[in-house]
């Protein structure tokens, strides 16, 4: 299972703050973001591509081929505006 | 290296008291305080929340400020960043930055600011006489935070 | 603004919470402090004595912060110096910029102090070891104040 | 006759920290400079052309051209090393 994180406007948009998900087929942040666009089109527009989300890996900025195993954190979350 | 992300309030004069113990090597200390404004973008602002992502703030703070030494002969470093709620004219972030000579305190003290404000996990959201609203990024930001990146491969 | 020339130390704390009452839409607070070194081009310093030019030093400090309100958008700003005898570790100069934004209160800052190292009428003298010894200008101090010139004419 | 000041090493160097001089026949920084010069080897080398001082008048930077005239207040320093 994968540990997933929303923060922020994501968090207060999808209603969920954290979740366990099973590790997709395809193993990686692009995998992952398939399957949450599939649960409707709250998630699918909120987690379009193009859209102003960044996702974390284990408390690492990651990219859209970082690979995902069992038991990682991942954190979806909007451009930070702290300072 | 000190870093906190602490939701109590901070004294500038007692952290670079605490930095430079013992140290009369420096010469040259540059810091950088962030307030909450009362206004943004044109909106009264009453009340200014922080979230962040606990655990990844500190690492990220800490990564910041190692890229930091890496590039620039510092003698001691700290960043608090609160989190929680706060009020207009309330510090949210301290930056400071000793080293022997001024160039490189004032250099490290905007790096570590401008990549903060873009890789630290940190989310503001305002209340305002129309409503909440969560404080969008802004452009200007990732400019900032990149010319570092181009100036260290200008000089490779 | 405010600029003073003293022998006493300063606090920058209490600067700060001077320069900012009453004023909630500063967002950014950047400072600098200049310290007394121990060791200096390998000699170790005992004792920093600072000269002046009574009348010229505030003159020119305040020419040099109106030049940056010219140039950025201030909401304040601060210039302390002191002269007389100073010992390793004390503290020698304080520059405190405000701004809305970052960018401003940061080159300000900077501007400031590349300014005042070049044209207020201060000099140092070093009690090392090995006698007493004024202190040379630096060339890196003169680049650093003809990048703001240059800076400046290049927009034009 | 114009008040004339010497700062730091110069002060040092020259012995003197204050003094009254006419306002020279050539009413110019330069024009000064040059009557100072004749005073001996001394001050001949202290200020020779090329040497790093600087002289402000009337407590503004001046340059060479700068003109003078009675009451002025005239100093001369090496180059400013103070913050």
């Amino acid at each position: 299972m994968l540990k997933v994180l929303f923060f922020a406007s994501l968090r207060e948009r999808l209603g969920v703050g954290e979740e366990s998900i099973p590790v997709p087929a395809m193993a990686t942040v692009a995998g992952l973001l398939n399957i949450l666009r599939q649960r409707g089109e709250d998630w699918a527009d909120a987690l379009a591509e193009g859209k102003r989300w960044r996702v974390a890996v284990n408390q690492d900025m990651a990219q859209a081929d970082t690979a995902l195993k069992a038991g990682d954190e991942v954190a979806i979350f909007p451009p930070v505006t702290g300072g | 290296m000190k870093v906190r992300v602490q939701a109590e309030d901070f004294d500038i004069s007692r952290e670079i008291a605490a930095l430079r113990t013992g140290n009369a090597g420096i010469g040259a200390i540059a810091s950088f305080i962030g307030l909450v404004r009362d206004m943004n973008d044109g909106t009264g602002v009453s009340t200014m929340t922080l979230e962040h992502y606990p655990g990844m703030t500190e690492k990220a703070l800490a990564d910041i400020v190692s890229q930091a030494e890496a590039r620039w002969e510092l003698l001691g470093c700290t960043v608090i960043h609160r989190v929680g709620e706060l009020k207009p004219a309330d510090q949210i972030v301290l930056v400071v930055v000793a080293s022997a000579h001024r160039l490189h305190a004032f250099q490290a003290c905007e790096f570590i600011m401008d990549y903060l404000k873009t890789q630290a996990p940190f989310w503001k959201k305002e209340l305002t006489a129309v409503g909440e609203r969560w404080v969008d990024s802004r452009e200007s930001d990732d400019a900032a935070a990149r010319r570092w990146w181009e100036q260290k491969k200008a000089q490779q």
